[in-house]
């Protein structure tokens, strides 16, 4: 086997007309080795990827891949050069079936509906995914979506394959799923880069590890010396044991939100309540009905039952419904459906809030910009420029500004689905802060999440959903990690 | 507003996830209407039209439907790529003219077939320069487009000084074109076919209709996934323009002259065209064989309404009728539950 | 043969015109080198600004005018008289007077094709070729657009009303001038045709405006009718070229002697700048009547006006 | 394999980003051209007019142009809303039309007052039409508009019998707001800046304005959000249909008349106005008060081509390219890494 790297990459700076992100980067891949690359949100790890596979051209510096310097203009030339990239914002063609998508740009000349829908379908198994090829991609659900995208990579003939953030939008089980095609095309010899905010993850996958900081190599480092301590230390200059949190329970004895008999079409007929300050957390496997109580709740799909707020019975049938009794929902799926790419990060945050920053009906843009700085000042967001157009931020900070956007809202109940999906360990914990300091002043907290360390460390009662219905549910004391896992996976038995 | 998802949710039953997976279960008839109510509506136009007037359903008459439609069916159909690849053109009229004009003016010196084929190149360079405008030049379709629609104004008045440029009536063949009839049917009835067909295919068996589709509908999916979007993007201007070259030919030959003006005209009905197509069988986005059916309604219509000899405003009230009910049809029953594109 | 020069300093009269014609309207051409010519060698002097065959233009050129320091502004065709009250108002504190040029303008003389006239003319044709029987139909641009043709229109209906042997098909509405009105004018006709298939069902059709001419023609050609005597208002060299050729199967046509008018405005504009009393009337011009074997001396007779149009008006910015 | 530590991170410290982040670097020039450069072309071809005629830049003439673009501007200024909000609308130049009529129509009955209530009330509902037909209704918003603007055309025939309104000479209020001046100043000048100045505040100041533009970019995000998504739509179609029918009302001030068609031929200036003016200031989305400035170019650019006597094809192609020109250097200096979107 040929011992040089695959790709080096030598000096490589970039900015973004006069603002520098990469500063001079150097680092290399082996062939066949799994390479996590790590660092806060804004380091600049997805633009460096997307400098490898040509989507941004370099200000300045080399790539060279198999010892040849390597200049490509547009993503089809990483593609024949074998790099091929799943990314952090990657899309589908959401009109096109999900044959169609898979097999984007290894048409035949000819094209003919059926043969391809064979052809995926053909891959779709190989891979061990269970979608219809001839589904609308629009349709499919967000984690069926993310398979679908990464699936687009594994057929084609790439000698490099870069994710993004893969797990980002994934379950465990889908994650396994993952893994063990990774591990896979490692074994056929293909270098897999690996970019994620879960370490476990790394820890597990990578045979070695660059951390990136404010567009620099800070550090690479072997598979023995990957741990989690030493990474959070490198990667926002903290200790891992900083981070860790627990959630000292700040639930009274007000009910904030009771529901009976809430069922809708794939859920059975549920019934719980959330008290005020408490962090209600909610699991289970994708697609095994847990969405729909966020959904009902937050007035995305029609239910039936009956919903209280505050011993008051109210409807849910639109989300302005839920803004109007005090339901807030931060959604899973943050570009597609909380982020307003062309608005400043001042807008975007200050939208829910409009009404009350608005004087006789004028909303001034001073107070617009105002509360941006606030929760850039919270939540840390990079960079700290509230005039900034939303889709220039790094995937990690467009998350905090959608946690941030509803902060200003003091509202009774708030639905937090994943909220740290794609944020990095640092900002994790201010995440969790914000949260548990809302249910200490009285907000109740829907937490749906399948990230069991999330759940474990906020939630004071946890519900498992599964098949459509409520498995179990149990203060977080009655779980540890094994028994929570058994629960959701019990389910999916069942 | 409520996404209604299903109907009714059978109680207690823990609903099993293949059963519900991508299957419709709404009304046959609702189902039905989704794909065939613009047609639907079509028809009862047309055969309420038939019942009032004897003459509108006669093979002659069809074929004078065909006959008129065709310049605004081949913008159409050339406009259906360009908004389907996620642009719009608002040059295609002019370029008609343009066509038509140059090719008038090549035909005493180069002769029928080579002035064609010289129109067809103008126009193609024309949707070139359009498609770089919108790509390279990151002009906004419709600015770019209109911008090149001034230059061709202008450069039309210049070559014909505003008067028609006459094409000999001893060019049989090029009269032929836009003139000629095998009995009842005219020979531009059975081009309209063959370019219909030839649209066809290009828009659903060949790569650069594919991949118009895809760029037009996620162009950041498309560039990730390796295809170069701007190629699409221009080929599809270029396609536009080709397609208005053609119709401007056969303009040309039909009126054995080309006008200096006029073409600029038929934007709006393409555009209505277009957009009422993308209706038909339900798709939500263009497609040539609607476009087609959308430009023939428009037509048929409008040949309904003179055989009948309403007045002009009860013919425009019932046009703007008819075309809200037969786009209405289908988009009420559109089967997306959250409807949130306005365009 | 000017003996009275009002003017204190004895300067020329200053005449402003805008020059609205464009592309399809030629014969507006040769109404503004007429206007400038009898300005120009009766003494006067022309001033220009070159705007765009519409309506908006047209205003705004005429406004532009009001600040060059003329004396008599030409008003013209694209606005009726109420819609220029506020230019002539305007003028009117300045000191400029004005002028109509086939339209009506406000407390102003102005000469205009006689409209009422020519449809009679056209009618007393059509009733006398037909024996005043028959079913007939006409054609014009959309009603509203360009109102000579509605006045026209709406006279042949009315003198149709009166014989009863006679019957006028509704109105057929031939859309607008930027568009492709020969194709608009070959569908209708098509259409027409396709409704009243039986030989002598149409016994004659009134054009009001060649480009639909033109289409009917070619419609009636397609379908092989030729049993329906074509009728045209408003001539154009195209049209003229057909009917020479026998391509265009015009039986009779008439045509808007915009030369005349020009002619006539341009002496009135004289007038007014050297302060003459003239009388607010409106000098309705009759028109020119066109037979098929006149076409190709009438024909001729354009061509040569449009050279010498164009040539004239060329320093003018035209 | 060893820790390549490259800088040491201060233990301790929380981690400082270096100094420059977040700031533009690149050249001024560049800088200050792309959110300028749009305005510069503007300028220059403004100072290009000046030397060229003495009679340009002159009081009376500024206010000339600002008098001939008071349709065209509050035309595109409402359709900047409907844009903004991500749908199109081609009834616009219609509504003037109605607009006009209804007004000259009721002073009679109603007096003027009266009449400009009874008018733009008019123009509102069929604002809520348009707006209803492409929310609730799920009709595309170019098919949509464009049928309500047929059913508006019929009217406008029917009302008028295709005759024009004459407005008495009497109606002195009424004939001041369209024709009365302040010495060089027009009253339609003045209340082209007071409309400016409303449609921005509203645009900018108030939240209507804000909710508009979000559901332009993401309507799906603005639905989760809790925003009545539908609500804004349509209020963008009803303020869009507003400006119309005030410019309807001024329309037939001017004229003392209404005329039973015409509106139609504001369309592509409004559209080539509200996308030109996207470019301007670098914003890349429409607004106002680039619209404004958009269509104050287009019309100053057909002043100075008057007052200079350009034949009819070079005043087109000078057109084509000053637009091009205009929108091309700031979009050619776009800060966008990615380019692509086409429309
Ligand atoms: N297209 C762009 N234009 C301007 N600035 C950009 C652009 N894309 C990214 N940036 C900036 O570059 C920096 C690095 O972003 P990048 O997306 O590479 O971060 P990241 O390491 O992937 O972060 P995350 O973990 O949050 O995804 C950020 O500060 C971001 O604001
Ligand atoms: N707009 C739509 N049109 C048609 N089918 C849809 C639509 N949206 C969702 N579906 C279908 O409904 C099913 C459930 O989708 P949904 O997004 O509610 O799942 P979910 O429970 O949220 O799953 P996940 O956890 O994977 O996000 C999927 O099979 C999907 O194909
Ligand atoms: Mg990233
Ligand atoms: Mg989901």
């Amino acid at each position: 086997m040929d011992a040089r790297p695959i790709i080096e990459i030598r000096d490589l700076r970039k900015d973004f007309s006069g603002v520098h992100v990469l500063k001079g980067i150097d680092m290399s891949f082996d062939r066949g080795e799994i390479h996590g690359l790590l660092g806060e949100n804004g380091a600049g790890k997805s633009t460096l990827i997307k400098i490898l596979t040509c989507v941004y051209t370099a200000s300045s510096g080399e790539i060279r891949i198999e010892g040849a310097p390597f200049h490509g203009h547009s993503p089809k030339a990483a593609n024949d050069a074998g790099v091929g990239a799943v990314y952090q914002d990657a899309e589908l063609a959401w009109n096109m079936t999900v044959a169609e998508n898979l097999l984007l740009g290894s048409e035949r000349r000819w094209i003919d509906r059926r043969a391809m829908e064979r052809e995926a379908r053909d891959i779709l198994s190989r891979i061990g995914l269970d979608i219809d090829p001839a589904a609308r991609a629009g349709a499919l659900t967000a984690a069926q979506m993310q398979m679908l995208t990464l699936a687009t990579l594994f057929h084609r003939k790439f000698k490099v394959i870069i994710l993004d953030e893969p797990t980002a939008r994934l379950s465990g089980r889908e994650s396994e799923l993952l893994f063990a095609l990774i591990r896979r095309f490692k074994a056929e010899g293909l270098t897999i880069v690996y970019i994620s905010h879960r370490l476990n993850e790394v820890k597990l996958l990578c045979d070695r590890a660059t951390i990136l900081r404010d567009g620099r190599v800070v550090a690479t480092l072997a598979r023995g010396e990957i741990d989690e301590a030493a990474v959070t230390r490198l990667m926002v200059n903290r200790s891992a044991s900083d981070l860790e949190i627990t959630n000292p329970g700040f639930a009274r004895p007000e009910v904030a939100l009771e529901v009976k008999a809430l069922g809708t079409a794939k859920l059975s007929p549920t019934s719980f309540r959330v008290h005020r300050g408490e962090i209600l957390g909610i699991t289970g496997p994708i697609g095994g009905g847990m969405e729909q109580i966020e959904k009902a709740l937050s007035g995305l799909i029609a239910y039936h039952g009956e919903i209280f707020a505050e011993g008051r019975p109210v409807r849910i049938d639109s989300p302005s419904d839920a803004l109007d009794i005090g339901v807030a929902l931060i959604p899973e799926d943050r570009r597609k459906q909380a982020l307003f790419p062309n608005l400043t990060m001042a807008e975007n945050v200050s939208l829910p809030i409009l009404d009350r920053l608005s004087r006789f009906g004028m909303v001034s843009t001073a107070d617009i910009m105002a509360s941006g700085r606030r929760v850039i000042e919270r939540l840390q967001v990079y960079p700290a420029a509230p005039g900034t157009k939303m889709r220039y931020f790094s995937g990690g900070n467009q998350q905090k500004a959608v946690i941030g956007k509803w902060l200003s809202r003091d509202q009774k109940i708030y639905i937090f689905s994943e909220p740290t999906s794609g944020v990095d360990v640092g900002a994790i914990r201010q995440i969790y802060e914000i949260m548990l300091e809302m249910a200490r002043d009285g907000a109740a907290i829907i937490l749906m999440s399948t990230s069991f360390n999330e759940l474990l460390s906020l939630s004071e009662r946890i519900m498992v959903v599964h098949s459509g219905r409520v498995a179990v549910e149990r203060p977080r004391a009655g779980f540890d990690r094994d028994s929570l896992l058994a629960a959701t996976l019990a389910s999916e038995v069942a | 507003m409520t996404i209604a998802e299903q109907q009714a949710p059978a109680a207690g039953a823990p609903p099993s996830r293949s059963e519900a997976a991508g299957r419709d279960t709404s009304h046959p008839l609702v189902r039905f209407l989704r794909v065939w109510g613009t047609i639907l509506v079509i028809l009862l136009v047309a055969v309420a039209f038939s019942f009032a007037s004897p003459y509108f359903l006669t093979v002659s008459n069809i074929n004078n439907i065909l006959f008129s439609m065709f310049t605004c069916a081949l913008l159409s159909m050339g406009l259906t790529f360009v908004v389907a690849a996620g642009s719009f053109d608002l040059s295609i009229g002019t370029i008609v003219t343009t066509s038509s004009i140059v090719c008038a003016l090549c035909i005493p010196v180069l002769g029928a077939p080579a002035a064609i084929i010289v129109a067809l190149l103008v126009s193609m360079l024309i949707g070139l320069a359009n498609g770089v405008l919108v790509t390279w030049f990151r002009i906004s379709g419709i600015v770019g487009t209109i911008g090149v629609m001034f230059l061709l104004e202008g450069g039309n008045q210049y070559l014909t000084g505003g008067y028609q440029v006459a094409v000999g009536y001893d060019e049989h063949f090029f009269r032929w074109l836009g003139q000629g009839r095998y009995g009842f049917i005219a020979v531009k009835s059975v081009f309209l076919f063959v370019f219909f067909i030839i649209a066809f295919i290009i828009a659903n068996r060949l790569r650069i209709g594919h991949y118009i589709n895809a760029v037009g509908d996620n162009p950041l999916a498309a560039y990730y996934s390796g295809i170069p979007v701007y190629r699409w993007v221009i080929s599809s201007f270029v396609l536009s323009a080709l397609f208005c070259g053609i119709a401007g030919i056969f303009l040309a030959s039909t009126s054995s002259s080309a006008q200096p003006t006029g073409g600029a005209g038929y934007l709006l009905e393409a555009f209505a065209a277009v957009f009422l197509g993308a209706t038909i069988l339900g798709k939500g986005k263009p497609h040539v064989l609607g476009t087609l059916l959308g430009v023939f309604f428009l037509y048929m219509v409008s040949n309904g309404m003179t055989q009948f000899g309403v007045d002009s405003s009860a013919r425009n009230i019932f046009n703007g009728f008819v075309l809200l009910a037969a786009v209405g049809t289908n988009a009420l029953l559109n089967r997306e539950e959250l409807h949130l594109r306005f365009i | 043969a000017m003996p009275s020069l009002v003017r204190a300093q004895g300067s020329k009269v200053r005449v402003g015109l805008g020059l609205n014609y464009g592309p399809f309207n030629q014969p507006w051409r040769r109404g503004c080198w007429k206007i400038a010519q009898t300005v120009t060698e009766g003494g006067g002097e022309l001033v220009t600004v070159r705007g765009e065959p519409s309506k908006n233009s047209e205003q705004s050129s005429a406004l532009a005018l009001l600040d060059r320091d003329i004396n008599v502004l030409v008003l013209g065709i694209y606005s009726l008289e109420s819609e220029t009250a506020y230019i002539v108002d305007e003028a009117r504190k300045r000191g400029i007077k004005t002028v109509g040029f086939v339209v009506t303008v406000k407390d102003s003389p102005a000469v205009s094709e006689n409209t009422w006239a020519t449809a009679m003319t056209i009618g007393y044709h059509m009733q006398n070729m037909l024996g005043r029987q028959g079913t007939i139909a006409q054609t014009a641009e959309a009603r509203g657009f360009y109102t000579p043709f509605d006045q026209e229109a709406d006279m042949l209906s009315l003198m149709t009303s009166y014989e009863p042997r006679m019957k006028m098909l509704p109105f057929i509405s031939g859309s607008v001038s930027t568009e492709d009105q020969i194709s608009k004018g070959r569908d209708n006709m098509l259409a027409l045709l396709q409704a009243n298939p039986k030989p002598g069902s149409i016994s004659a059709f009134m054009s009001w405006w060649w480009p639909l001419t033109i289409g009917a023609a070619q419609a009636m050609q397609q379908m092989g009718r030729d049993d329906i005597k074509l009728y045209n208002h408003y001539t154009s060299d195209q049209l003229l070229a057909g009917i020479a050729s026998g391509n265009v199967p015009v039986v009779f046509s008439t045509d808007v002697p915009y030369h005349t008018i020009g002619e006539r405005v341009g002496k009135l504009a004289l007038q007014l700048g050297r302060g003459e009393k003239v009388p607010n009337n409106v000098d309705y011009v009759p028109v020119p009547t066109i037979l098929p074997q006149d076409a190709a001396k009438y024909l001729d007779e354009i061509r040569a006006m449009d050279a010498a149009a164009i040539a004239y008006l060329k320093p003018f910015g035209g």
